[in-house]
């Protein structure tokens, strides 16, 4: 168990803007199971939170999860506990975002064609999902 | 010492005020009436898991809450209480099975009436708590003890001839 | 109606005296002229002689029910003169089993409502008033020399101005034709008045009322309601409170008054009448009529004698005046 | 049948024939959807941290500006957005305060924020579509897709049973098409990972398309462009080629609603 | 002023350890009347009693006060220890020092001072005790339990076997309740009806036993030794007496509906026998359902019946009976899963409740015994089954462990392998769950001997994909998210109260927890008792229970009624209304509010100037007044009070804790 200042500043933060608290997750990983793109996951969703609550903050934030989950809000549907994994996601997004690891997002790498199909809706989500 | 100096002023409830913005120290007085069966219980309960809430509360016990004459209410008022709380099971729960549902016409009628006298309305509560309630126990009195604060001391209906308003 | 109620006393009279000299009542509770022509006061009438004496007029607030709990202690049938008010004080008597029915014969009056003297001295713009004069709803004030006609509901006392029932219900006989009904939209006007102010000015209102209290328990005398053979303020155990007149005391005295009154107060203020230094009594008391109708069904004491009263009874789905989470 | 109508960014580019299949079908059915002058973008994705209150403001504009009458969008994101910001303006008091101090509107959460399904549901009721029909869709074997921003989260949403959901079905039924379910129209069709994480969406697609197949369906409908688009381009290079319409686009070939952009497209053959 | 003597405990550091013992002492010395003070580690052990013996005669005290923990806990054992002293055991006061004050602050000034203003309150109240007796109450020497389930079962064999009649109460048409139901128990494998219909049969034959099945209990009235029940004896349209359990009604009866044993699995006739070892085997007629009593006409069960027994114009029987004492076992019910779209329960055929799955191994069952898919008639080859459906859930299902579902789920999985060797069971589960004699070795065979594979980790979604049902699910310990083509998926839904058991409970006079299971009295010490004394529960309707827990708990219960039954008198409330009929004007608003009609009116005499006078007052049977205290409320003059709390006691501790 890891205990860092950084690490409790981070819960409290995120038990407060987001209503969720890791403590009351008890590792059924139906949310893992219920994710449609935990395929590509590099942490299953419920790892995500086990780290959070063994203070692997850091680790957490580095992994690949939260920005593979798409917020379609089905782990938070099912989670027995009324957890809203999408919040918690959001929230370490943010954190990694606000610490300025660089965006996730970088408009050259969509292919002109995209740019021309691709629904506004999906375009600016994107961007305001995977930038600062 | 002599009744006239102790009489309560007419701004008493304001005087109460001043003095609590003054003196820090001030902790209000609440007395609980508390029915046996269940929000007495329910105050065990509390006991037992260890939940804390401020020691402002003084309970005592009455077998059920129908044995609540609003006359003891007054009393308390009168000897210094800064707010009171009458607790008793839920409609429909109670040991003597129709106490509460009394309980609840009596002293509906009798809080809007002190309150009609002039008493703020958070001075006197009555709730429902059962014995399997120790959380609502402790969060009524965690409650209950900070909206008195807020409103400090209470000078209405207390008799100076007892209980200074510190 | 001054120079008709001549002959309305007579009627009266005329009907109850049978019943007195037959020896179907032993003692007929009536009112007489008091010292001044704006009083009367209770009369009890045993012979013709007294029954002379009977009067029927514009100041006969008295509530004569009351008198009933001790007379029928000396005598078996009592008779009663029973405007609207008294009627339901009776039958709140009866539903208390201060009162046992079949020794009462209950005369009804319907009642137009009975005068204010401060009023009429007010009407009087000044000059004292030596009588009154009535014709259709004016009532004429005599005095110095001069005549001022005022409308009879300026100068009603106030519980009559309220009144919702002037016709006596569940009398034995009824001695004068009924009265229209009343209607009394601001019979809770001055309660929603006081519920408007803040706790702390109704606190500032209610200190400088109860201030003045001598603790006379004059209207604890005059109330139908209060029919305890001993009153909790004079029992010494447990000594519930002082009889100092002292700001709590007196707040106390007067809430647990009015509280006592909850689902059983008729709304006759006679307490109010009674009071020697004008506390608004009735305020109290209508203040729990108010409530008690508003949220637990409407009920007026006295009218049905079979109707339990509200505090004796419950819904389980009932609401409250306070948080049930 | 009045609204006030947010349309959003996608319908206007995009998802055109969404908006004008739909404004033809609401004038035939009598329903009135009056655009929401000067509208601005819903915001496109909703705060689920609520420590910013800026990326609120303008589905809280909008909802302002209708000001408690109800609002009709047609993108499933927007309704999302509109919907969810409607229940933080409702629960939050402090976010409320902020968003509406900095907008100097007066907004408190009320009025209904409504899919323009449900105004069909729930409002004009699919038993009365059912007989203003013209061209029933019979024989027309079709899928309904929900995705995730309809139904979830339900709480909020109130739009359907999260798992169960049967409106969509219900709405099909009344155009009079053979209905088919497929246990995937739920699942997500992996969203904007098409933007940065294409294998992701590619295969979530295709098993939402398989099943449909295996399900026989001929045609599969959706309310969002996003979910279109993924079903679409996704589905493509899965080898998949099931048509994928909007719900409104079948509506207008009920109604036999001529001179759409999908009649013109040739996705809706007029009868 | 009486001699009153206070006495303080340190409940070892549990009080002492926030409570400055010697600064309350102290201060209890100056309270008026306190003659004797003394504190003790342990006031509650035979030392302390003592320590209060001994005082009393010494000091001569004529009222104690101690500062212990709840009075509900040892108000009682003080009351002996006074009472052996030879004072009136009413004598006494108990102020709440430790759960109330001790266990619930920490600053220990505070709560010092607390615990002095508590005990002042106590001793002010103290002053004005006096001595109570509690009057003796006859005891009706019957039992009644609630439920004929194997806790109601054994229940009422119990008491029975210790000389008692006892009447049992079954809503349904026989007895049996959820035990009948299963195939086989774990975690011994033995079959369910081997074991329970013995029983149900020997409480059939028992002398002392009356059973009272397709029956309801409508209305309890009284008291501990004095219970009036009102008990609804619906109608079977059948002469039990002349029935002899043949058969051929059933067998001729032409209308089919879904048989409720069976859950809906499988038909039963409108006149039918809930499963074939019912007890008593003696039919009934669903009156939702019978031709003839919808539309008047078919009676071909009367034609058939050899001895005559259908009896149409049955009418319900209302049976008024007391009863001295009350076992409440009326069981649970499994959760409905159909809230769980994902499991696409009530969507597709092959996913089945547990229960429901349980009835396909019962040879009685709807597929005879066969393990077989219902959408094909095919015996499966992969069953999922998906462990803690709508327990431990606060989001959509109850936040509790439903405690057995771990060990039916491997019980099962061990008779699939035993009826379908090929099949292969999959559970996925949270956690395992298996304390309980011989539980955890059971598990372990499960998974050991019998190939069952447990995945931890739970399932998203149930996908019914053509014939199949894709299960999408995750093995937390791997972290690889697994999918499973299923033939079957087995739910195994949480235990709950039954539906309407808060109704139940309100009817009978016990309240409920927030998931309505019934409350018992002390959550360790007195787990069959109820708050109503006389009432007890045993079984599943107080939490989720094995059978093992279900038999140990009804036993207990047992015990507790027949301990009951078998005192000669009880004792009733000693703090009991009492009216002073001097001050009484005889209004009778005590009459009026009183729930027990304990209180009635008296004519009495007066004399007045000479005269005698009558007038009626109020008076109160102590035997039935249970001490609430709403009569003396009702009463302005205060002229009813309740001894034990009397007002002027309740002003003087209001005056105390106000000092």
């Amino acid at each position: 168990m890891k205990q860092t200042e950084n690490h409790s500043r981070f819960i409290e933060e995120m038990k407060e803007r987001s209503g969720q608290d890791p403590a009351c997750c008890l590792q059924c990983a139906k949310c893992s199971a219920a994710c449609p793109v935990s395929a590509v996951m590099d942490l299953l969703p419920h790892q995500v939170i086990r780290y959070l609550q063994l203070g692997f903050t850091d680790e957490a934030c580095k992994s690949k999860t939260p920005w593979v989950c798409a917020s379609c809000f089905t782990c938070a549907a099912r989670c027995p506990r009324d957890l809203d994994l999408a919040r918690m996601m959001e929230g370490i997004r943010l954190v990694a975002l606000r610490r300025r690891e660089g965006n996730r997002l970088n408009p050259g790498e969509l292919t002109p064609e995209q740019l021309k199909q691709l629904p506004q809706q999906a375009l600016v989500s994107g961007f305001r999902k995977y930038t600062k | 010492m002599s009744l006239a100096q102790n009489r309560p002023k007419t701004e008493a409830a304001t005087a109460g005020m001043e003095a609590a913005a003054q003196d820090r120290a001030w902790e209000p007085l609440i007395v609980a009436f508390c029915c046996n069966w269940c929000s007495y219980a329910g105050g065990d309960l509390a006991g037992t898991s260890r939940m804390q809430y401020p020691s402002n509360i003084k309970v005592i016990r009455v077998p059920c809450s129908s044995r609540m004459n609003p006359l003891f209410i007054l009393r308390a008022f009168q000897r210094g209480a800064d707010g009171v709380l009458v607790a008793g099971c839920h409609p429909g729960d109670c040991h003597y099975s129709t106490g509460n549902y009394l309980v609840r016409r009596r002293l509906s009628a009798f809080k809007r009436l002190i309150e009609f006298a002039g008493l703020e309305p958070e001075r006197f509560e009555v709730r429902w708590i059962s014995s399997s309630e120790g959380d609502k126990f402790s969060e009524v009195m965690r409650e209950m003890t900070a909206a008195i604060k807020a409103l400090g001391p209470n000078g209405k209906l207390r008799d100076g001839r007892w209980r200074k308003i510190t | 109606m001054a120079e008709n109620n001549v002959d309305y006393s007579a009627k009266i009279r005329g009907v109850v005296a049978q019943d007195l000299l037959s020896g179907r009542i032993d003692l007929l509770l009536g009112w007489e002229k008091g010292h001044y022509w704006w009083q009367s006061r209770p009369l009890f009438a045993r012979d013709q002689a007294d029954l002379e004496r009977l009067a029927w007029d514009s100041f006969c607030a008295v509530n004569l029910s009351r008198y009933l709990v001790d007379e029928l202690k000396e005598n078996k049938k009592v008779g009663v003169l029973l405007k609207g008010c008294d009627a339901r004080a009776l039958n709140r008597l009866v539903q208390d089993n201060m009162v046992p029915r079949e020794r009462v014969i209950a005369y009804g009056l319907p009642c137009p409502g009975m005068l204010n003297y401060a009023a009429l001295l007010e009407a009087a713009a000044g000059r004292k008033p030596d009588g009154i004069a009535e014709e259709n709803g004016q009532v004429t004030v005599r005095g110095g020399g001069v005549e001022l006609t005022v409308p009879r509901d300026r100068v009603l006392l106030d519980k009559c101005r309220h009144c919702l029932y002037p016709n006596p219900v569940h009398c034995d006989q009824l001695l004068l034709t009924p009265v229209g009904e009343r209607q009394a939209p601001e019979r809770f006007s001055a309660v929603q008045e006081r519920e408007s102010l803040s706790s702390d000015a109704r606190f500032a209102y209610w200190e400088k009322q109860l201030e003045r209290c001598l603790r006379c328990y004059a209207c604890r005398q005059a109330c139908p309601y209060c029919s305890c053979r001993e009153c909790f303020v004079e029992q010494e155990q447990p000594r519930w409170l002082s009889k100092a007149s002292q700001p709590s005391e007196n707040f106390m005295f007067h809430l647990i008054r009015a509280y006592h009154g909850a689902g059983r107060c008729i709304d006759c203020g006679e307490c109010q009448r009674a009071c020697p230094v004008g506390i608004p009594l009735q305020e109290l008391n209508r203040k729990l009529i108010k409530d008690i109708n508003e949220l637990y069904g409407h009920y007026e004491a006295g009218l049905d004698p079979g109707q339990e009263p509200p505090l004796l009874t419950y819904r389980p789905d009932d609401p409250a005046a306070f948080s049930e989470k | 049948m009045r609204y006030r109508y947010f349309p959003g960014c996608t319908v206007k580019d995009q998802a055109k024939n969404m908006e004008e299949t739909t404004l033809a079908a609401a004038a035939v059915l009598g329903i009135e959807l009056e655009e929401i002058p000067e509208w601005q973008c819903c915001g496109a994705v909703f705060p689920l941290y609520e420590d910013e209150v800026i990326t609120l403001l303008s589905p809280v504009r909008t909802l302002a500006k209708a000001a408690g009458d109800p609002v009709v969008s047609l993108c499933a994101a927007c309704h999302h957005i509109l919907k969810r910001a409607q229940e933080v303006m409702q629960r939050n008091a402090e976010a409320r305060r902020k968003a509406t101090d900095f907008l100097e509107v007066e907004y408190d959460g009320q009025g209904r924020v409504l899919h323009f399904l449900e105004v069909l549901r729930d409002d004009y009721g699919f038993a009365r579509l059912g007989q203003t029909v013209k061209k029933p869709l019979a024989g027309r074997k079709v899928a309904a897709y929900y995705g995730c921003l309809l139904l979830r989260p339900s709480k909020v949403m109130q739009f359907d049973d999260p798992e169960n959901p049967s409106i969509m079905e219900e709405f099909l039924k009344a155009l009079g098409a053979e209905v088919v379910t497929t246990p995937y129209r739920t699942e997500c069709c992996g969203a904007y990972l098409s933007v940065t994480q294409k294998q992701v969406a590619e295969d979530t697609v295709a098993k939402i398309l398989n099943s449909a197949e295996r399900a026989g369906a001929e045609v599969i409908i959706t309310a969002c462009p996003l979910c279109r688009y993924n079903l679409e381009n996704c589905g493509r290079t899965a080898g998949k080629r099931m048509p994928v319409y909007y719900f409104s686009e079948l509506l207008a070939e009920a109604l036999a609603v001529a001179g759409t952009a999908a009649v013109e497209a040739g996705e809706v053959r007029p009868g | 002023m009486p001699r009153v003597g206070v006495f303080i405990c340190w409940c070892g550091t549990n009080i002492a350890g926030t409570v400055d013992i010697e600064t309350v002492v102290e201060t209890a010395r100056n309270f008026p009347g306190v003659v004797h003070t003394a504190d003790y580690r342990y006031l509650c052990s035979e030392i302390g009693q003592d320590l209060i013996k001994e005082a009393i005669k010494n000091e001569k005290l004529e009222q104690v006060v101690v500062g212990t923990c709840s009075p509900r806990m040892h108000e009682s054992t003080f009351r002996k220890a006074v009472a052996e002293a030879g004072l009136n055991p009413f004598l006494l006061e108990v102020a709440n020092l430790r759960e109330h004050c001790s266990w619930v602050h920490q600053d220990k000034t505070e709560a010092t001072a607390k615990a002095i203003a508590l005990l002042r309150a106590a001793a002010a109240k103290a002053v004005l005790n006096a001595p109570l007796i509690a009057p003796r109450l006859d005891v009706e020497k019957r039992a009644l339990v609630i439920g004929g389930g194997i806790a109601g079962i054994q229940a009422a064999l119990d008491i029975a076997e210790a000389g008692y009649p006892v009447d049992v109460v079954e809503r349904e048409p026989s007895i049996g309740g959820r035990m009948a139901q299963l195939e086989k128990t774990f975690p011994t494998l033995d079959c369910a009806a081997c074991i329970l219909t013995p029983k149900m049969v020997e409480a059939a034959q028992h002398p002392q036993i009356n059973l009272l099945t397709y029956s309801e209990v409508e209305e309890v009235k009284g008291f501990v030794g004095q219970f009036d029940v009102k008990i609804r004896q619906k109608a079977r349209a059948i002469d039990a007496t002349k029935c002899t359990g043949c058969g051929v009604c059933y067998e001729k009866c032409p209308t089919k509906t879904e048989s409720e044993f069976e859950m809906g699995l499988a038909k039963r006739k409108a006149i039918y026998v809930p499963f074939p070892q019912a007890v008593p085997n003696v039919p009934v007629i669903d009156r939702d359902n019978c031709l003839y009593f919808r539309k008047g006409r078919c009676r071909i069960c009367e034609k058939e019946c050899p001895p005559q027994a259908v009896y149409f114009e049955q009418q319900d029987q209302i049976l008024e009976r007391r009863y001295g004492a009350i076992v409440v076992a009326t069981g649970f019910d499994q959760l409905n899963p159909v809230e769980y779209g994902e499991y696409a329960y009530g969507q597709h055929p092959d996913v089945l409740t547990s229960l429901e799955f349980e009835r396909f191994f019962n040879a009685a069952g709807p597929t005879g015994g066969k393990v077989v898919r219902l959408s094909d008639g095919k015996p499966p080859r992969n069953v999922v089954f998906i462990q803690c459906v709508g327990s431990r859930d606060k989001a959509r299902g109850m936040n509790y462990c439903s405690k057995i579902c771990c060990m039916f789920t491997a019980k099962q999985a061990i008779l699939l392998k035993e009826k379908v060797p090929e099949a292969r069971s999959y559970v996925f589960y949270i956690d395992v769950r298996t304390a309980g004699k011989g539980y955890e070795e059971f598990q372990r065979r499960a998974a050991e001997q019998y190939g069952v594979a447990y995945l931890r980790g739970q399932v998203g979604k149930v996908f019914p994909d053509g014939d199949r049902l894709t299960v999408k699910g995750v093995d937390s310990l791997s972290g690889k998210t697994i999918e499973i083509q299923a033939d079957m998926v087995v739910l195994a839904a949480a235990s709950v109260a039954r539906g309407d058991a808060a109704q139940v409970g309100r009817v009978i006079g016990i309240n409920s927890d927030q998931y309505h299971f019934f409350n018992e009295a002390h959550p360790k010490l007195k787990p069959v008792e109820t708050h109503t004394a006389g009432i007890f529960i045993a079984g599943a309707c107080q939490a989720p229970k094995d059978i093992p827990d279900s038999v140990a708990q009804a036993s207990a219960a047992a015990v507790k009624a027949v301990g009951l039954l078998a005192k000669e008198k009880l004792q009733g409330e000693a703090c009991t209304a009492r009216v002073d009929q001097s001050g009484c004007s005889g209004c009778l608003y005590c009459e009026a509010v009183c729930p027990y009609g304990a209180i009635s009116a008296v004519q009495i005499e007066e004399h007045f100037r000479g005269e005698k006078l009558t007038r009626i007052v109020a008076e109160v049977n102590a035997a039935l007044c249970q001490g609430c205290g709403s009569c003396t409320v009702a009463c302005r003059s205060g002229s009813i009070n309740l001894q034990g709390y009397t007002n002027a006691q309740i002003l003087a501790e209001v005056d105390a804790i106000c000092l």
